[in-house]
C-alpha cells in the first residue's frame, strides 16, 4: 500500500461520504435533524483535517515524486486504475480542502438554517470531490472528481442562493462543464496514444508536437474556465454573489485553484511543446485579465462581486506564472494560489459575517463599521492587506515571485503584472474605505455586534495562516520546490529533444 | 440443404411463447382477479427466462433462422430486466388507471418474445418477423388506455408512422435480398466481400438502416417519439423508452457489423448523420418542454444518438461502447421514469415538470433520486451516466470521429441544461403539496435503480467485462 | 540582542498597545509604547555609536523568509554605517513623538490605537533600513506605507482623511510597481536579491545589455532607473509627489514622523544603499539628479502660497527631498544622507512646533486665521523660530551645514545636470527662507485674526510637548555642526565605509570642500534675501502680497493649485479607471462576453429549441414527411454519388 | 409475347389504379381501387411463377384484408371530403420529393446487379419438377418452421389486441359463460312434457333460468383470417 | 423491348412504391386512406421479392413474401382496431384531426 501502511489518501477522500451517509440516516424533528447534522459535518470534517495533518508531517519534501501512493484495478476493461497519490504541488491543495471545510462547517452553524441536513451532505461531498481530484493520480480519476464537484457545487449556490440563484448555478455548471468536455476528449486521445491514464506514466510518454496544440487548446477550455483566466470568468462574479457564503469561501478557496492546479499537472508536463508555443497566448490573457478585472473591480457597487473580480484578477496572476517556466514563477503561482485559498475564502467569511447581519451586500449600505466592530475591522484589514499582497502577509509572496518570473519573460508582461499591485490597491482600499471606515451615519448599522466568539474561530486559522505564509512561506515552498524544479527540467529536456528531432 | 434444426437454443423464446399464451389462457380463465396473477406471472416468467437466457449456449439454429452469441444473451438479459422493471412500474399505475386488464402483462410478454426475436436474428426474414411481433404488441401497448384520446392518438400514430418504417425495411431487405441471393446475414456478408457494394445495395442499407433507424428513434426518424412517449400510459412510455430501444439498437448493431460489416465505409456515414441529428435534436427540442415524458422522449433520442456514436466506430471499443451505454441508460431511464410514474397528487396523475417543484423538501429521497437520474444522464461524473459516455467517446476517438465526438460532447452540455432544469425545480422552486403515497414496489425499483446508477462508479468491471465478451462475439477483436 | 532590541522592541509595544489596549488603557498604552521606543532609543543610539564610530559593522540573520530556485531572501538585520545613522536617528525622533504624542493626543478616543499605529510604524522603518536584501527593505518599505496609510486615515471618520489615506497609499503603489520591478530586475541581472552578493555581482554585470520595447538598454540603468521610481514614489518626487501635502489629513506627530522625518527619507536611504549600482549607472543619476532639483524648486514653489500650516511645511519636506535627492544623484550620497540627518531634526520641529500651534489655536491650521500669538505662546514660537532657522540655511544651525554641502557638491559635479540642481536649489533657497518667514510672520505676528474666542483659548502646550521640541531643537541647532565632519569631511569614508560606494572620477563631494567662497556664500545670501523678502512682504507692507496675487493671477492660481496636478492625474488616471471600469463591466462583461459567451448561447439554444420544436407539428404526415425526406437525404447522399 | 402484353397490361392497370387508391376523394372508392390493384399484381405474381402466392393475394387479400378496409371505411361512416387543400399545398414539395425518390428507385432497378456470390449462396433454390405450391410447401413446414411459428403468434398478438383494444365490456350485455353451459343438465332446463294430441297445452310455471345466449362474436371478423392461417 | 425483365418488374415496384408513400404524407383526410397506402408498400416490396425470386431462381423470396402477407394481415388488423378507437374517443378520423400532442 504505501509507508503508512493505510490507505491515508482514500481514507481522507471517502470519509466525508461516511458522514454524509450519517446525517442521511438521523431520523427525527428538524431542529434535532439540523443541529446532529451541523455536529456529524463539523466532527467528520475535523477529523478528516486532523488525518490531512498526517500529509504535512510526514511529507518527504526532499522528493519530487508521488508519495502516500495506492493502486486498485477499476476500470478493467480500458486498463484505467484507481491511482492516489500526492506530490508536492498537490498536496498542500489537499490541506487546504481539509482546513477550509470545517470551516465553511462553523461559518454556516447559523447562517443557514433551512434544509440544514441536504446543506451538510453537499459540503461533505464536495469536500470528497475536492480532495479526490487533488489526489487522484489518473487521469480519469481526476476528472471524475473534477467534475463531480459541479453537483454539490450546483445545489449549494441554488438552494441556499440569493435572488438570482437559478441563474447563477446554470451558468456556473454549464460553463465549466462546457469546458471539462472538451478536455474530456483530450483525455480520451491520450489515452488511447499512451495506452494508459496513469499520471506517472504519462509523465514519461512523449505526445507528438502537432497533436500537443489541440490538446493544449482542450485542456485550455476547461482549465481556463476553472480558473477562470479572461474572457471566460463571468460565471465566476455571478456565482460568487449568488452562493452562500460559505459556498463563496469553497468556490475561491479551492474550486479556482483546480484550474491552475489542472495546468500545472496536466498541460505543462504532458504538453511541453504547445506550452512553449502558446505561453505567449496565456500570458496575454492573463495580463489583460489583471488590468481589465481590476478596473471592472473598481467600478462594483457589491461587496461580494468586487471580491470575485479580484479573484479573477489574481487568479491572473498565477497563469501568468505558471506559464513563465522558471521556479519563481511557477512557485509563486502555486504559492499564490495557496495564499488566494486562504485570503480570499476569508474575505468572503467577512462579507459573509456583515451579510448575516444585515441581509445585503451593497457597499453603499455600509460605512463607519470601524466603529462599531473594530476587531472586525481589524481582521478585514489584515485580510484586505493580504489581497493587496503587502510583504508580511501571504499575498505578498506568490505575487512577488510571480512578477520575479514574469520579468524573466518579458519586461512588459511583468509590467502589466505589477499594475496589479496599484489596481489591487485602488479597489481593494475603496472598498475598506467605503464599508468600514466613514462616519457611520446609517442608523441600522449602529446596533451591529461585534465578532461573535464562533466567528473569531473561523477566523483565527486563516489569520494565523495568513501571517505565517507571509513571514515564513519557506515551510510552504519547501512542499514544492523539488516538484516544480523537476518539472522545469523536464520541460526543458523536452523541448531541446523537440529541437534536436526538427534539427534531424 | 439440410436443416441443422438445434431448436434447443431457442429454449427461452419457446419458454417465453409457452408462458405468454398460458398467462393468456390464466387471463382469460380467472375473470376477475386476473391482474394481478398474471402480472405477477409474467414478472416471474421475465426472470427466469433472464435466467435460462443466461445459462443457455451459443450457437446458430433454426436452420440458420437464429443465433444466440454473447451478444444476444447481453442484449436479452438487457430487454428482460427492461421490460420486467416496467412491468413493475405498471402494477400500481394501471390499476389507479383502470387500466388493470390482464392483456397488458401479456402484451408485453409477446412484445419481449419478438425484441428477443429480434435480438437474435440471423436472417432477414427472422428480423422481420421478430421485429413486428414486437411492434404489433407495442402498437396495441401504446393504445392501451383506449379511452384515452391521448393515448390512441399515440397509438395510431405509432402505427402508422411503424408501417411506413417496416415497409422501408421490407424494401431494403428485399434490394438486398435481390443482390445477395439470400437473406441469411452471413451469405449476405459474403456477397458483399466479393467486390464493391453495387447502387442497389447501398440503396437497400439506407432503407433497412432508415427502418431500424425508426425503431430507435433516431433523426430523422424519430418524429414518432415525443407524441407517443406523451401519449402513451406512462409505464408503457417506460417500457417503450428502454425495452424496444435495446432491442432494436442490438437488431441495429448486429445488422450492420454482420450482414453489412464488409460495407462499414458506407454505412457509417449513414450513422454518423443520424447519430449527430439525434444528438442536436434531442439537446435542443428538449429545452422549451413543459411535459416530462416528452422531455423525456427527446431525452432518449438524444441518448440514441450518444449509442449509435459507438455503432459509428464499428469496432469492438464500439460495440462495447453501445453495450455500456444502453445497460446504464436502461436503469437510469427506468429509475426516471419509476419517478414520474410516482407523481401523482390527490389520485391524478402529473406530468408536467412544474409539479415536481418542492420535491426535495417534500420527498427527499425521490428528488435525490431524479436528481441523480438527471445528473447521470447529462453524463456528470461519478454517476453511471458519465462512465456509458466515455466508453462511447473512447470508441469514437479511437475511430478518429472527431466531429461526432466534439459535437457529442457539446450536445451534452446543451442537454445537461434540461436536465438541471428539473433539479432546479425540485430542488430550488417553492414546494406544492406532497405526492400521493407511492407503493413500496416503485420504492424499491426507485432505490435500486438510484444506487446502482450512483454506485456504478465502485464496481464497473462486471458490466465492462460482459459488455466487452459480447462485443466481442459480435465483431471479434 | 542589542540589535533584534532596537529593531523588534517598537513591534512588542505595538502589538501589546494594539491588542490589549482596551485593557490597558490609555495611560497604559502610551507608557508601554513609550517604554519600547525608549528601549529601541537607547539600543539604536548604542548602536549608531558602536558601528558608524565603532567601526563595527555587522548583519544578523533571523531565518529564511522566500526561498525559491536562487532566489533566496533571508530576515536579517544588518548594520552598516549607513542602517545605524538611520537607525539611530530613527527610534530618537519616534521616541521623542511617542512622547509629544501623549500631550497631543490627550483628547482622542483611541488612544491605544494611536500608539499602536506610531510603534508599528517605526517597526516597519526599522525593518526597511535594517534590511539586508532588497526584498526585506521592500518589506519595511510596503510595511510603512501601511503604517503611513493607517495613520493619515487615523480619523477614519473624516472623509478627507479617508481619501488621503487612500491617496497615499496608491500612488506609493505606482512607485512600488518601478521598486518590484527593479528587484526582479537586479534579481535576473545579479541572481540574488542580498546586498553583498548583489554588490559582488554587479561588477561582471556593468555591461550587461536587455532589450526593453525593441531597444537595448544597459540592465543597470534600467534596474537603477526603476528603484529610482520606487523612491519618488516614497520620497514623493515630483510627478508621484501629490499624495503627501494629502496627507497632512493625519495627526500632526505623524505628519512630523513619517512625513518629515523618516519615511520619506527611505527613498534617499534606498539610492544611497543601492549606491554601487547607481555608481555604474551615469544615466540614471542623471535622472536622480534631475528629478530632484525639479522637485526642490517646484515643491518651493508651491509652498510659497499655501495657507494651510502643515500644508506648507509639507512643501517644504516635499523640496527639501529634492535637495537630498540631486546631491545623491551628484554620487554625494554622505551629503544626502547628511541632510536627511539634520533635515529630521528641524522638520520634525517644524511640525510638532506647528502641532502646537494648532493645538493652542483649537484645530486651526489655516495661517490666514492666525497671527499675534507670539507673546501666548512664546515657547513654541521661539522653537518655530529655530525651526525656521536651520531650513533656511542660516548659518550654524545644522540646515546650514547640510544644505550648504549639498548645493556645494552640485557645483562640484562640473556637470551640465549638476550645475541645473545648483541653479534650482539656489532659487529653492530663497523661496525655502521666504515661505519659512511668511509662515513664521502670519502665524505668530500681526494682528490677530482669529475670532477673540479662539484667541482667549489659546495657551502654551504642556511640558510633555514642549519637552520632545527642545530636545529637537537642540538636534536642530547643533547635529549639522557636531556630524559635519564625520558624515562629509575629508575623511567621510572612513565614517562610511562600505556602505556607500562612489565610483572613482565621481568627485562631486571632494570637489565641494574646494569650492571657491562664492559658492559658500551663495547660499547664505540666499537665505537671507528670502527672509528680507518675507519680512518686507508680510511684516513692512502687508499690501505686497495681494497685489502681486492680483498682478499675476495666473502664476498664483497656478502655484496655489499645486501645478494643478491632482487635477491632472484625476483626469488621466482616476476618472478614466472609473469610467473603463464601468464600461468594461456592463459593455465587457455583460454585453460583449456574456452577449456573445453564455448569454447569447443561451439565448441561440433557445431559439434552436423553439425552431426544433416547431418541426414537431402533431401532424401524421409531417413526420411521414420527415422520413421521407430521411431516407431521400440518404440514398441521394450515399447512393447515387455511387453511380 | 403474351407473356410480356400482359405484363404490361397488368402493369399499367396496377399502376393507374394504384394512383387511383392515393387520389380518390371517395374511401370507398379507394378500397375498390386497392382492390383492383391486387389483382393485377396477383397477376404479375402468376407471370413471375409465382401461382400460390398469386392465389392467396387474391384469397387473403382481396377476400379478407380489402373487405376488412371497406367494412371499417362504411363502419366510421366518414364523409367523404372536398378537395383536400393540404394536397395542393404540399403538392410541389412531395412531389419533389417523390420524383427523386421514384427516380432513383428507378435507377436501381434498370442497373440492377446480382452479386457474383449469389447463386453459391441461395438458401432454397426453386427445385424442378415440382408445382410451386408444393416447393413451398416442402419447406415452409420444415426450414422455416421457425418463422411459421413466429407469425402464427404475431398472429395472436394481433388477435389479443384487436380484441384488447375494440372488446367493450358493457355492463347488461349477456356473455357466454362456457362452464355454466358445460354444467347444464338436461333436468334443471327441459321438462320433457307428454302432450296428449290435440289437448293444447299448460306450461307449469317454473323458476327462470338464464338461456344460453348464442355468443355475441367478441371481435370484429377480422381476426377470423388470421385463424385461417394456422 | 418487350421482352420482360427483372427491370421492369423492379420498375413497376418503384412506381408502386412511390406511390404508396406519396398517398401518405399528401392524405388529409382520411386515416383509412394511409393504411391502404401501406398496403401499396408492401406490394411493392412483394412484386420485388418475388421478380428477385423468379430471376434468380430461389424460393426465398417467396417464402418472405408469403411471411409479409400474413404479418401484414395482422398488421392491418391492429391499424384498423386502433383506427375504431381513435374514431370512438375523437369522432373523426380525418389526418389532420391527429394532432393533439405536438411540440
Amino acid at each position: 500500500m504505501n509507508a503508512l501502511g493505510f490507505p491515508l489518501l482514500s481514507l481522507l477522500t471517502f470519509l466525508p461520504l461516511v458522514g454524509a451517509a450519517i446525517i442521511a440516516s438521523v431520523q427525527g424533528d428538524e431542529r434535532t435533524v439540523a443541529q446532529n447534522a451541523r455536529w456529524t459535518a463539523l466532527w467528520t470534517s475535523a477529523i478528516v483535517f486532523a488525518l490531512s495533518l498526517i500529509l504535512w508531517f510526514r511529507f518527504d519534501t526532499d522528493s519530487a515524486g508521488f508519495q502516500f501512493t495506492e493502486n486498485a484495478a477499476w476500470l478493467d476493461g480500458l486498463g484505467i486504475g484507481y491511482h492516489m497519490g500526492v506530490d508536492g504541488m498537490s498536496v498542500l491543495f489537499v490541506l487546504l480542502s481539509t482546513l477550509l471545510t470545517p470551516l465553511c462547517i462553523v461559518a454556516s452553524w447559523q447562517s443557514i438554517q433551512t434544509r440544514v441536513r441536504e446543506y451538510m451532505i453537499a459540503f461533505l461531498v464536495l469536500e470528497t470531490m475536492m480532495v479526490g481530484m487533488f489526489c487522484a493520480l489518473d487521469f480519469v480519476i481526476f476528472y471524475v472528481f473534477f467534475e463531480g464537484v459541479l453537483i454539490p457545487m450546483f445545489l449549494i449556490i441554488g438552494v441556499w442562493g440569493g435572488a438570482r440563484r437559478n441563474y447563477a448555478a446554470f451558468k456556473f455548471f454549464l460553463y465549466t462543464l462546457l469546458g471539462s468536455v472538451l478536455m474530456l476528449l483530450a483525455l480520451i486521445w491520450i489515452y488511447l496514444d499512451a495506452g494508459t491514464t496513469d499520471i506517472a506514466a504519462l509523465m514519461q510518454h512523449r505526445i507528438a508536437p502537432a497533436a500537443q496544440t489541440w490538446l493544449f487548446i482542450a485542456f485550455f477550455a476547461s482549465f481556463a474556465v476553472k480558473v477562470p483566466m479572461w474572457p471566460l470568468h463571468t460565471w465566476l462574479p455571478d456565482a460568487h454573489v449568488e452562493a452562500p457564503t460559505a459556498g463563496s469561501v469553497i468556490l475561491a478557496g479551492v474550486l479556482l485553484k483546480m484550474g491552475g492546479y489542472g495546468f500545472l499537472r496536466f498541460s505543462i508536463p504532458l504538453l511541453p511543446d504547445a506550452t512553449a508555443a502558446l505561453a505567449p497566448f496565456i500570458f496575454a490573457l492573463s495580463a489583460i485579465a489583471i488590468v481589465y478585472t481590476s478596473l471592472v473591480a473598481l467600478a462594483q457597487t457589491d461587496i461580494k462581486k468586487l471580491i470575485a473580480y479580484s479573484s479573477v484578477a489574481h487568479m491572473g496572476i498565477v497563469t501568468l506564472g505558471l506559464f513563465t517556466m522558471n521556479q519563481q514563477g511557477i512557485e509563486g503561482a502555486i504559492f499564490q494560489m495557496l495564499s488566494h485559498g486562504i485570503v480570499s475564502g476569508a474575505l468572503f467569511l467577512c462579507v459573509g459575517v456583515i451579510y448575516d447581519r444585515m441581509h445585503t451586500r451593497e457597499i453603499d449600505a455600509y460605512g463607519g463599521l470601524a466603529g462599531t466592530m473594530p476587531r472586525y475591522a481589524i481582521l478585514f484589514m489584515l485580510f484586505t492587506m493580504a489581497s493587496v499582497g503587502l510583504p508580511g502577509t501571504s499575498g505578498f509572496v506568490g505575487e512577488f515571485l510571480a512578477i520575479m518570473g514574469a520579468w524573466q519573460v518579458s519586461k512588459l508582461l511583468a509590467l502589466l503584472a505589477a499594475s496589479g499591485m496599484v489596481l489591487g490597491a485602488g479597489y481593494m482600499l475603496f472598498l475598506y474605505r467605503r464599508v468600514i471606515f466613514g462616519a457611520l451615519t446609517k442608523q441600522n448599522l449602529k446596533g451591529l455586534a461585534d465578532l461573535s466568539p464562533r466567528e473569531v474561530a473561523v477566523f483565527a486559522p486563516l489569520v494565523v495562516l495568513t501571517l505565517w505564509m507571509g513571514i515564513y512561506p519557506s515551510s510552504f515552498t519547501v512542499f514544492f520546490d523539488q516538484s516544480v524544479a523537476r518539472m522545469i527540467a523536464q520541460h526543458h529536456a523536452a523541448l531541446a529533444a523537440t529541437r534536436q528531432l526538427a534539427g534531424l | 440443404m439440410v436443416a441443422a434444426l438445434n431448436w434447443m437454443i431457442a429454449l427461452p423464446e419457446l419458454v417465453l411463447a409457452c408462458a405468454g399464451m398460458a398467462a393468456l389462457m390464466v387471463g382469460v380463465f380467472a375473470r376477475r382477479d386476473a391482474w394481478n396473477t398474471v402480472s405477477m406471472l409474467a414478472l416471474a416468467t421475465l426472470l427466469g427466462i433472464a435466467v435460462l437466457v443466461l445459462s443457455g449456449e451459443a450457437g446458430v439454429g433454426l436452420n440458420g433462422l437464429f443465433v444466440v452469441d454473447a451478444f444476444a444473451v447481453f442484449a436479452k438479459v438487457l430487454v428482460l430486466l427492461a421490460a420486467a422493471l416496467s412491468l413493475v412500474l405498471a402494477l400500481d399505475w394501471h390499476e389507479r388507471e383502470g387500466l388493470a386488464r390482464f392483456e397488458y402483462p401479456v402484451i408485453i410478454l409477446f412484445a419481449t418474445l419478438g425484441m428477443m426475436m429480434m435480438v437474435s436474428a440471423n436472417d432477414l426474414m427472422s428480423l422481420y418477423v421478430g421485429l413486428e411481433l414486437s411492434s404489433l404488441a407495442l402498437y396495441v401497448a401504446a393504445s392501451f388506455a383506449r379511452d384515452d384520446l391521448r393515448s390512441t392518438e399515440a397509438g395510431l400514430k405509432y402505427f402508422m408512422l411503424g408501417a411506413l418504417a417496416s415497409g422501408m425495411l421490407l424494401y431494403g431487405a428485399s434490394l438486398t435480398y435481390g443482390f445477395a441471393g439470400t437473406t441469411r446475414f452471413v451469405g449476405i456478408a459474403e456477397a458483399l466481400t466479393a467486390g464493391p457494394a453495387p447502387i442497389g445495395l447501398i440503396v437497400g442499407l439506407c432503407f433497412i438502416a432508415a427502418g431500424l433507424a425508426f425503431k430507435v428513434s433516431a433523426v430523422p426518424f424519430h418524429m414518432w417519439t415525443p407524441d407517443v412517449y406523451e401519449g402513451a400510459p406512462t409505464p408503457v412510455t417506460a417500457f417503450f423508452s428502454i425495452a424496444p430501444k435495446v432491442a432494436a439498437l442490438a437488431l441495429f448493431l448486429r445488422v450492420m457489423t454482420g450482414p453489412f460489416g464488409p460495407a462499414i465505409e458506407q454505412w457509417r456515414q449513414i450513422i454518423v448523420l443520424i447519430s449527430a441529428g439525434s444528438m442536436i435534436v434531442g439537446a435542443f427540442a428538449a429545452i422549451g418542454q413543459t411535459n416530462i415524458k416528452r422531455l423525456m422522449a427527446y431525452s432518449s433520442i438524444g441518448h440514441v444518438g450518444y449509442a449509435l456514436i459507438g455503432l459509428a466506430a464499428g469496432d469492438h471499443a464500439g460495440v462495447r461502447g453501445v453495450l455500456v451505454y444502453m445497460a446504464i441508460y436502461v436503469v437510469m431511464n427506468a429509475g426516471a421514469f419509476a419517478c414520474i410514474v410516482a407523481m401523482r397528487r390527490q389520485g391524478i396523475a402529473r406530468e408536467r415538470i412544474e409539479d415536481l417543484a418542492g420535491l426535495a423538501r417534500t420527498s427527499p429521497m425521490l428528488a435525490l433520486a431524479m436528481a441523480v437520474f438527471m445528473f447521470s444522464m447529462a453524463g456528470i461524473p461519478p454517476l453511471a451516466g458519465f462512465f456509458g459516455k466515455l466508453y462511447v467517446f473512447v470508441a469514437a476517438v479511437n475511430a478518429g470521429l472527431w466531429p461526432l465526438a466534439i459535437l457529442g460532447v457539446l450536445a451534452s452540455v446543451v442537454s445537461a441544461f434540461y436536465y438541471l432544469r428539473i433539479v432546479k425545480v425540485m430542488y430550488f422552486d417553492a414546494g406544492d403539496a406532497p405526492f400521493d403515497a407511492r407503493p413500496a414496489a416503485l420504492s424499491v425499483v426507485v432505490a435500486a435503480t438510484g444506487s446502482a446508477t450512483a454506485l456504478f462508479a465502485l464496481l464497473p468491471a462486471p458490466l465492462v467485462a460482459a459488455a466487452s465478451a459480447a462485443a466481442r462475439s459480435l465483431v471479434g477483436g | 540582542m542589542i540589535e533584534a532590541g532596537a529593531v523588534f522592541s517598537p513591534l512588542v509595544g505595538a502589538i501589546i498597545a494594539g491588542f490589549f489596549g482596551r485593557a490597558l488603557g490609555d495611560r497604559g498604552a502610551q507608557l508601554v509604547t513609550i517604554g519600547f521606543m525608549t528601549l529601541a532609543t537607547l539600543c539604536g543610539v548604542t548602536l549608531f555609536f558602536d558601528v558608524a564610530f565603532g567601526g563595527n559593522a555587522r548583519t544578523i540573520v533571523l531565518g529564511t523568509w522566500i526561498d525559491s530556485g536562487s532566489f533566496e531572501a533571508s530576515w536579517a538585520l544588518r548594520f552598516d554605517t549607513l542602517s545605524a545613522v538611520m537607525v539611530g536617528m530613527v527610534t530618537f525622533i519616534a521616541t521623542l513623538i511617542h512622547i509629544y504624542s501623549v500631550g497631543y493626543m490627550s483628547h482622542d478616543r483611541t488612544v491605544p490605537r494611536f500608539m499602536a499605529y506610531l510603534s508599528l510604524f517605526t517597526f516597519a522603518m526599522l525593518m526597511l533600513v535594517t534590511a539586508d536584501n532588497l526584498i526585506q527593505l521592500f518589506f519595511g518599505w510596503e510595511g510603512v506605507g501601511l503604517a503611513s496609510y493607517l495613520l493619515i486615515g487615523y480619523w477614519y471618520e473624516r472623509e478627507s482623511a479617508n481619501r488621503a489615506a487612500m491617496k497615499a497609499f496608491i500612488v506609493n503603489r505606482v512607485g512600488d510597481v518601478g521598486f518590484a520591478l527593479g528587484i526582479a530586475g537586479v534579481f535576473v541581472l545579479t541572481d540574488s536579491v542580498g546586498f553583498d552578493a548583489i554588490f559582488a555581482a554587479l561588477g561582471a554585470q556593468g555591461t550587461t545589455t536587455v532589450s526593453l520595447f525593441g531597444g537595448e538598454v544597459r540592465a543597470v540603468e534600467l534596474c537603477a532607473v526603476l528603484l529610482f521610481i520606487g523612491a519618488m514614489g516614497k520620497s514623493a518626487q515630483l510627478g508621484l509627489h501629490t499624495w503627501l501635502p494629502d496627507a497632512m489629513e493625519g495627526p500632526t506627530p505623524v505628519s512630523a514622523l513619517i512625513h518629515a522625518a523618516t519615511m520619506v527619507t527611505a527613498g534617499v536611504f534606498l539610492v544611497a544603499r543601492m549606491s554601487p549600482l547607481f555608481e555604474l549607472a551615469p544615466v540614471a543619476l542623471s535622472v536622480v539628479t534631475i528629478v530632484g532639483a525639479s522637485t526642490a524648486l517646484f515643491a518651493a514653489t508651491i509652498g510659497c502660497v499655501q495657507n494651510d500650516i502643515k500644508r506648507v511645511i509639507a512643501y517644504s519636506t516635499c523640496s527639501q527631498l529634492g535637495y537630498m535627492f540631486f546631491a545623491a544623484g551628484v554620487s554625494a550620497y554622505p551629503a544626502a544622507i547628511f541632510h536627511l540627518f539634520t533635515h529630521a531634526f528641524f522638520k520634525a520641529l517644524l511640525f510638532l512646533g506647528a502641532g502646537s500651534v494648532i493645538h493652542a489655536m483649537s484645530d486651526e491650521q489655516d495661517i490666514r486665521r492666525m497671527g499675534g500669538i507670539w507673546k501666548k505662546i512664546p515657547a513654541t514660537y521661539t522653537l518655530m523660530w529655530i525651526g525656521n532657522l536651520a531650513l533656511a540655511g542660516v548659518p550654524f544651525f545644522s540646515g546650514f551645514y547640510s544644505k550648504d554641502m549639498v548645493l556645494e557638491a552640485a557645483w562640484g559635479a562640473h556637470s551640465a545636470v549638476g550645475n541645473y540642481a545648483f541653479v534650482c536649489g539656489l532659487v529653492a533657497a530663497f523661496l525655502t527662507a521666504f515661505y519659512s518667514w511668511r509662515l513664521l510672520i502670519l502665524t505668530f505676528h500681526g494682528a490677530p485674526r482669529a475670532d477673540h474666542h479662539v484667541m482667549e483659548h489659546v495657551h502654551e502646550s504642556p511640558l510633555v510637548m514642549i519637552l520632545p521640541l527642545v530636545l529637537l531643537a537642540i538636534g536642530a541647532v547643533f547635529a549639522g555642526a557636531v556630524f559635519y565632519e564625520p558624515f562629509v569631511g575629508h575623511h567621510w569614508k572612513d565614517f562610511w565605509q562600505a556602505s556607500i560606494v562612489i565610483a572613482p572620477g565621481n568627485d562631486a563631494l571632494e570637489n565641494a570642500h574646494h569650492a571657491p567662497l562664492w559658492v559658500k556664500l551663495l547660499p547664505v545670501v540666499m537665505g537671507a534675501s528670502g527672509i528680507a523678502t518675507a519680512y518686507v512682504f508680510y511684516m513692512l507692507a502687508p499690501g505686497i502680497p495681494g497685489r502681486l496675487a492680483a498682478q499675476f493671477q495666473g502664476v498664483h492660481r497656478f502655484l496655489l493649485n499645486k501645478w494643478y496636478f491632482d487635477e491632472l492625474y484625476d483626469a488621466v488616471f482616476v476618472r478614466p479607471s472609473l469610467i473603463i471600469g464601468r464600461a468594461l463591466w456592463k459593455g465587457g462583461d455583460g454585453a460583449v462576453i456574456d452577449g456573445f459567451g453564455p448569454d447569447g448561447i443561451a439565448a441561440a439554444a433557445k431559439a434552436t429549441a423553439g425552431k426544433v420544436v416547431k418541426l414537431q407539428t402533431g401532424m401524421v404526415y409531417h413526420y411521414a414527411f420527415a422520413m421521407m425526406i430521411g431516407i431521400v437525404v440518404l440514398v441521394t447522399l450515399f447512393a447515387t454519388g455511387r453511380l | 409475347m403474351i407473356a410480356a402484353l400482359a405484363f404490361y397490361a397488368f402493369a399499367a392497370v396496377l399502376v393507374t389504379s394504384a394512383a387511383m387508391v392515393v387520389t380518390s376523394r371517395n374511401p370507398v372508392h379507394a378500397v375498390l381501387f386497392l382492390i383492383l390493384a391486387f389483382f393485377n399484381a396477383a397477376g404479375l405474381f402468376l407471370l413471375a411463377g409465382a401461382e400460390f402466392l398469386a392465389l392467396i393475394l387474391v384469397i387473403v387479400y382481396v377476400g379478407a384484408v380489402a373487405v376488412l378496409f371497406l367494412f371499417v371505411v362504411m363502419m366510421l361512416d366518414v364523409n367523404f371530403a372536398e378537395m383536400r387543400s393540404g394536397f395542393v399545398r404540399y403538392l410541389p414539395v412531395g412531389g419533389a420529393i417523390g420524383v427523386v425518390l421514384l427516380a432513383e428507385l428507378l435507377i436501381v432497378g434498370l442497373a440492377w446487379t446480382v452479386s457474383p456470390e449469389a447463386p453459391r449462396l441461395l438458401a432454397a433454390p426453386i427445385p424442378e419438377g415440382v408445382t410451386n405450391t408444393q416447393a413451398l410447401g416442402r419447406v415452409i413446414y420444415t426450414d422455416y418452421i421457425y418463422l411459421f411459428q413466429a407469425a402464427g403468434l404475431v398472429l395472436l398478438v394481433a388477435m389479443i389486441g384487436a380484441i384488447v383494444l375494440t372488446l367493450r365490456d358493457r355492463p347488461g350485455t349477456k356473455r357466454q359463460d362456457v362452464t355454466r353451459q358445460i354444467d347444464r343438465s338436461r333436468r334443471d332446463t327441459l321438462d320433457m312434457i307428454s302432450v296428449p294430441s290435440g289437448q293444447g297445452m299448460t306450461v307449469p310455471p317454473k323458476p327462470e333460468v338464464a338461456k344460453p345466449e348464442s355468443p355475441k362474436p367478441p371481435e370484429p371478423a377480422h381476426t377470423s383470417h388470421g385463424g385461417g392461417h394456422h | 423491348m418487350l421482352a420482360v425483365g427483372l427491370g421492369h418488374y423492379l420498375t413497376v415496384a418503384a412506381i408502386l412504391f412511390s406511390l404508396g408513400i406519396f398517398g401518405i404524407f399528401l392524405n388529409r383526410k382520411n386515416v383509412i386512406v394511409i393504411l391502404m397506402s401501406i398496403e401499396l408498400l408492401l406490394l411493392a416490396v412483394n412484386i420485388n421479392l418475388v421478380a428477385f425470386s423468379a430471376h434468380l431462381g430461389d424460393l426465398t423470396g417467396q417464402i418472405f413474401v408469403m411471411f409479409i402477407l400474413t404479418v401484414a394481415a395482422a398488421e392491418a388488423a391492429i391499424g384498423l382496431a386502433i383506427v375504431v378507437v381513435y374514431f370512438r374517443n375523437r369522432g373523426s378520423i380525418a389526418v389532420e384531426d391527429i394532432n393533439v400532442m405536438k411540440g
